[in-house]
């Protein structure tokens, strides 16, 4: 916590505008991380890569979270007006936390042997606000891990030089791994890319005037 | 500093090698002659469960309470329990239905694990076909029963454990009897007795 | 414009920059691509100026399948992701639980950790030099004596785990079970053996020409590239980067034996290929003080549960060196009996990052052996 | 056996008492004649060339059976695994098996594919390869046809296999089969240079291009024990070598097979083809084994000629079918031992290293001839070794400098600290 509190300092040291914010991890394993702006990332990620003092360097891991809407309660005393009288009674209030969509970057430096350091990063919320700038600039090895996030979460890396799904077909609707996914009955009559191949080709060959 | 073809010459060397050792060293042929030659298959090996009953009776001697733990546990859910009733309908501990869809089972020996009872255990076999693709690979109760005898023969040291334990919990369970009924006569005279 | 579904013609008649441009779609059908896996490659004569690859045709979704079972319910699952290595798969998945809910385990089961993922590591270096010798077109001759070997350490695996592959064996705090009676000794006997198959795969082909012609110069992947684009495991250190995480991280008691790290220099397919040969080396090394320093007592930490296993809300990563490179398993636990959220981190999938990079300017036949040389399992790269 | 005697039947009508050597040395060509006898006179002219082609097929078609089944026992045995040992008296009869699958698989065309040069892609392929067995002398007088450009005629004939190819691999409209046709052509122009050119030498040598007359060259022995075969002069032995790797390249073996490289191009040029068209490519392609085998013991390892005079009792036929084993055994043992070239390596060995040698090796025969004159004691010994270090050291010099040139050696690797 310390460590990861002395790299935070020496981050907004050198980029005064990012903004970083500490996550406590409540579990045993003691991997706690740091919060970026989204706008900030791909500098703070630089600077780590560069820093002589860090050299986060290699950037063994990319995922995605997916933090659904969630429904607090909170208990308010309220008066109210019962029977004439005024009296103070208990009422919960439900609030609606929006949820989002979360990357998490696991940092390790080859050079120094050190890490992990974790890096999170948030959209806006789970609809539109879903873009986070891409890393793959910075570290090539994000190339084929946001893709994923991408196609898994529907995370919109923005300045990814080929944001494509990459496990799902073209095409597909959705997002697997979202909490809210919800698995279609049959597999077997999803639309795939094949019929629309096969129905060009056919009307080539007819066109020649081959079988 | 080598010649150039050197490699070439020492690869023909180690390959004519392994043509005539694999005449004459018995480390150079791992093949068995399958369906004439068969490994042995060691202690541990595992393939599909199978329920475990005591005495003659495959039915009623079954160790299974129908406690739908394994069920539960299984992580492609192939295990499909329903508990038996007696005639007022109230549960009993015995299964009425037990199947096991092999086609799905992934052989992982979880339900094993979990299992309190020692009532499911694996199976060993060296092959395993079935000509019916789908009705052939659901193993039902009768399918899956066979007794101590034929566990205590594939996996002699775990059975010898389990055994053991099995037979020291009923001794426990016994005695607590004996004593629950000593204690509920009056005037029991016996020294040391339901201790 | 090149047309998908179109023919040679069509591509030569359009003209263009593409004219004279042949694009050829290796796999999902193809004899070397390790299973499904396809390339798009756009050849220029049998030079390739393009190379996309392709994945998920073996898309399951292992990560849903784990956030929908238990933590217990997804050991299983991890041996099929690279199921040539499924003990090292159970381990960095077993490491990533205990990471999450601080668990201890024996001394003795950290030893038959590390003697299982070493004979894990010698079975898949032995086989993928043999994918690869076959992919150089060797008629399979290197492959049946890996395969040879192999049978041997598997019949190990049976003996101990039950099953040849998929062995689930790790288990939360320890090992399902303990090692049978004379287990050490037969493990001691093939690791003895190995030496004598390693000189006989150096023999046949470590100073082949016809290897180092194929192999020499080929799929160059840069020492910074490497580093960038997230390489590991032997792929990483053959572009000269010495990082093993048995080394670094020192999970497990693999600060207790003395082995080395061989780098390469060149980071072709050569230095890919003889970096396995001398890590294999080095595991022999490991597997023997390991099979000599074992310790008696318990295999498994007896207060863990296995049923209704609950760590704490929490997250956790944790790695190891497998045989394909780091593999790791990222887990965020809400305090329920399933994680919230579950990551693999496939080694296999990430080194292919630079493939293309690798294989472009280079003849259509040594794509096959630069893929054969990173040596992925598609199990694991499409999950 | 009557060791006596054996009646025979020495042409239409002769009957003689005949020992055992001599009627099997003689028997197939008495069978000729005696059958041949049968006819009217009209169609003798036709069955004494349609006999020997006859045998010539039957015999190398059930040697294609039976090599295929070698083949497959002694890569296994290589591997360290049985091979096939299930049809038949060890596995033996494993090629029926195969051929009755071959033939009732189902014909696949695909539908773009150019259907008449498609099925005759196969028949182009294996047609020539038959016809160029015919001019190889399998025993004394054992020849189908001895033309006096013996020699020409087998090249000639052969390099009709790269049309084929290249029909084959066209017709299919299948990327791959385009691929393995481009490689297979650019592989056999170059190959039959160096092919060419070292059986050139042993033509220069023999003085004449008829394979009759170059085994005839071939008899005698030096000092009555070692024979007098091209391959046991310095320039023999390294055109054999030459010739070899040019074979094999010329044949598509390992490890030349890129054609074929089915690890890369699925199966090249032989890709869309299945069922019985394939099985006759196999067969063109064993032919085609068999062909250059068949010349190479005919050019260099002195034919059907015994190895020691004791052993001429034994029929001629035998010894060349006995050579003519090594020469595929030695294939076989390539093709489980060696990795496949990659096309430019492929190229490369061709032009800048066998054809120079090749050259070379003219040279070394004509130097060879020139020091025969000389009749010192151990004359003999001096110009052997002499003339195989004229072609032994460039050939070690020059593959050093070609390898060396492109950085290609064995390494030293360091450890991380």
């Amino acid at each position: 916590m310390e460590r990861l509190a002395s790299i935070q300092a020496r981050i907004e040291a050198a980029l005064p505008e990012a903004k970083l914010a500490l996550a406590a991890n409540p579990g045993a394993s003691g991997q706690h991380s740091l919060v970026v702006e989204a706008a900030h990332l791909e500098a703070v990620a630089r600077r780590l890569r560069d820093d002589p003092e860090l050299q986060f360097d290699y950037l063994s891991n990319v995922t995605g979270v997916d933090w659904l809407d969630r429904v607090e309660t909170d208990k308010v005393r309220v008066k109210r007006e019962y029977q004439g009288e005024e009296i103070e009674v208990e009422e919960s209030v439900e609030r609606r936390v929006p949820g989002y969509l979360e990357v998490v970057y696991h940092l390790y430096s080859v050079a120094r042997g050190t890490g992990p350091l974790v890096l999170r990063v948030r959209t806006g919320n789970r609809t539109d606000r879903v873009d986070v700038p891409s890393l793959a600039n910075v570290f090539r090895g994000a190339e084929l891990q946001e893709r994923e996030v991408y196609d898994l979460f529907g995370v919109v890396f923005t300045g990814h030089p080929d944001l494509r799904r990459l496990l799902m077909w073209e095409g597909f609707s959705g997002h697997p791994m979202r909490k809210d996914y919800v698995e279609p009955d049959d597999y077997e009559y999803e639309p795939t890319p094949h019929g629309e191949v096969a129905a060009k080709a056919s009307r080539r060959y007819a066109k020649r005037g081959q079988p | 500093m080598s010649v150039e073809g050197a490699g070439l010459i020492r690869g023909f060397i180690e390959t004519g090698r392994n043509l005539v050792g694999s005449y004459v060293d018995p480390r150079r042929w791992v093949t068995v002659q399958y369906p004439e030659e068969r490994r042995a298959t060691p202690e541990n090996s595992r393939v599909y469960p199978f329920l475990v009953y005591d005495g003659a009776d495959p039915e009623e001697g079954l160790r299974c309470v129908s406690c739908k733990i394994c069920e539960k546990e299984c992580p492609p859910q192939c295990i499909y329990i329903v508990p038996a009733q007696d005639e007022r309908g109230r549960p009993r501990k015995h299964p009425a239905i037990f199947d096991i869809d092999i086609s799905v089972c992934m052989s992982c020996q979880i339900c094993v694990e979990v299992c309190p009872f020692d009532s499911i255990k694996m199976d060993q076999a060296y092959a395993w076909d079935r000509e019916d693709r789908f009705g052939g690979l659901l193993l039902h109760k009768a399918d899956l029963a066979r007794p101590n005898r034929y566990y205590r023969e594939l996996h002699p040291a775990e059975a010898r454990v389990v055994d053991e334990h099995l037979a020291r919990e009923r001794e426990l369970r016994e005695s607590g009897v004996r004593a629950a009924v000593r204690a509920s006569l009056p005037g029991s005279g016996e020294p040391g007795g339901g201790t | 414009m090149i047309d998908r579904g179109g023919s040679r013609r069509d591509e030569c008649e359009a003209g263009g920059e593409d004219a004279g441009r042949l694009e050829v779609s290796m796999g999902p059908q193809h004899p070397s691509t390790h299973g499904v896996f396809r390339m798009d490659v756009v050849l220029e004569g049998e030079t390739v100026v393009r190379l996309k690859p392709v994945f998920g045709y073996l898309h399951r979704n292992h990560e849903k399948i784990a956030e929908q079972t238990t933590y217990l319910g997804s050991m299983p699952y991890t041996d099929r992701l690279d199921y040539f290595c499924s003990l090292t798969s159970n381990w960095a998945y077993a490491l990533a639980v205990e990471k999450l809910a601080g668990l201890a385990v024996p001394e003795r089961a950290e030893y038959l950790r590390v003697i299982t993922a070493e004979l894990t590591r010698l079975q898949n270096h032995a086989c993928q030099m043999g994918f690869m010798l076959q992919d150089l077109g060797a008629m399979g001759t290197p492959m049946m004596y890996a395969f040879r070997e192999r049978e041997k350490i598997l019949d190990l695996f049976e003996s101990l785990t039950g099953s040849r592959m998929m062995c689930n064996y790790m288990r939360f705090g320890g090992c399902r079970a303990d090692a049978p009676a004379g287990w050490i000794e037969a493990a001691r006997g093939v690791v003895g053996d190995f030496p004598r198959f390693l000189d006989e795969y150096e023999a046949l082909l470590a100073t082949n020409e016809i290897v180092m012609a194929r192999t020499q110069g080929v799929g160059v992947l840069p020492r910074d590239l490497a580093i960038n684009a997230s390489a590991s495991g032997p792929v990483l250190r053959a572009s000269g980067v010495g990082y093993d995480i048995r080394k670094t991280d020192r999970y497990g008691v693999y600060d207790r034996f003395d082995f080395r790290v061989p780098v390469g220099d060149h980071g072709d397919c050569y230095d890919r290929f003889m970096l396995r040969l001398l890590e294999m080396r080095e595991s022999v090394k490991i597997l023997e003080a390991a099979l000599e320093q074992i310790p008696a007592g318990p295999v498994i930490d007896g207060k863990v549960k296995l049923r209704n296993f609950k760590p704490r809300a929490g997250e956790a990563y944790g790695r190891i060196e497998g045989p394909k490179g780091e593999i790791g398993f990222y887990l965020i636990s809400d305090g329920s009996a399933s994680p919230y959220r579950y990551r693999v981190r496939p080694p296999s999938l990430i080194n292919l990052t630079a493939l293309e990079e690798m294989c472009l300017g280079q003849k259509v036949a040594d794509v096959v052996v630069i893929l054969g040389s990173i040596d992925i399992v598609l199990g694991e790269v499409d999950r | 056996m009557n060791m006596e005697g054996i009646l025979a039947l020495t042409g239409w009508g002769g009957l003689r008492w005949v020992g055992p050597v001599e009627l099997f040395e003689r028997g197939p060509v008495w069978l000729r004649d005696w059958a041949v006898g049968w006819l009217p006179e009209g169609a003798k002219v036709w069955a004494e060339g349609l006999i020997p082609a006859v045998a010539v097929l039957a015999v190398f078609g059930l040697l294609f059976g039976l090599a295929t089944v070698a083949e497959r026992k002694l890569l296994g045995r290589i591997q360290n695994r049985p091979g096939p040992n299930r049809v038949g008296p060890y596995g033996w009869l494993q090629f029926a098996a195969d051929g009755v699958k071959m033939l009732t698989k189902e014909d696949v065309v695909p539908r773009s594919a150019d259907r008449v040069l498609h099925f005759l892609a196969p028949i182009v392929m294996l047609a020539p390869v038959a016809l160029s067995l015919a001019v190889i002398p399998y025993g004394r007088d054992l020849v189908a046809a001895d033309p006096r450009c013996g020699l020409l005629f087998f090249f000639a004939v052969g390099s009709a296999a790269e049309v084929a190819a290249f029909m084959a691999g066209w017709s299919s409209r299948n990327k791959y089969s385009l691929l393995g046709a481009m490689r297979a052509i650019a592989q056999m122009i170059s190959y039959e240079l160096p092919l060419v050119l070292s059986a050139l030498t042993v033509v220069m040598m023999a003085g004449s291009l008829s394979l009759v007359e170059i085994v005839e060259a071939q008899s005698g022995y030096w000092w009555g024990v070692i024979p007098r075969w091209h391959v046991m002069t310095p320039w023999g032995l390294a055109g054999l070598l030459l010739f070899m790797a040019a074979a094999a390249a010329a044949s598509n073996r390992a490890p030349f097979d890129l054609p074929e490289g089915e690890s890369e191009i699925i199966g090249g040029f032989m890709t869309e083809y299945s069922g019985f068209k394939y099985a006759i490519f196999f067969m063109g392609e064993y032919f085609g084994m068999f062909a250059v085998s068949g010349l190479a013991v005919t050019l260099f390892l002195g034919g059907w000629q015994a190895p020691l005079a004791v052993l001429e009792a034994a029929p001629s036929y035998g010894w060349f079918f006995l050579k003519l084993g090594v020469m595929i055994a030695w294939f076989i043992w390539v093709r489980g031992t060696l990795p496949r070239l990659r096309v430019d390596h492929l190229l490369n060995f061709g032009w800048k290293y066998l054809l120079p040698l090749g050259a070379l090796n003219l040279l070394v025969a004509m130097v060879w001839r020139g020091l025969g004159g000389w009749a010192f004691p151990g004359a003999g010994a001096v110009r052997w070794l002499a003339c195989l270090a004229m072609i032994g050291l460039p050939a070690i010099l020059w593959g050093r400098l070609l390898m060396r040139s492109r950085g290609w050696g064995p390494r030293v690797y360091r450890y991380a600290s």
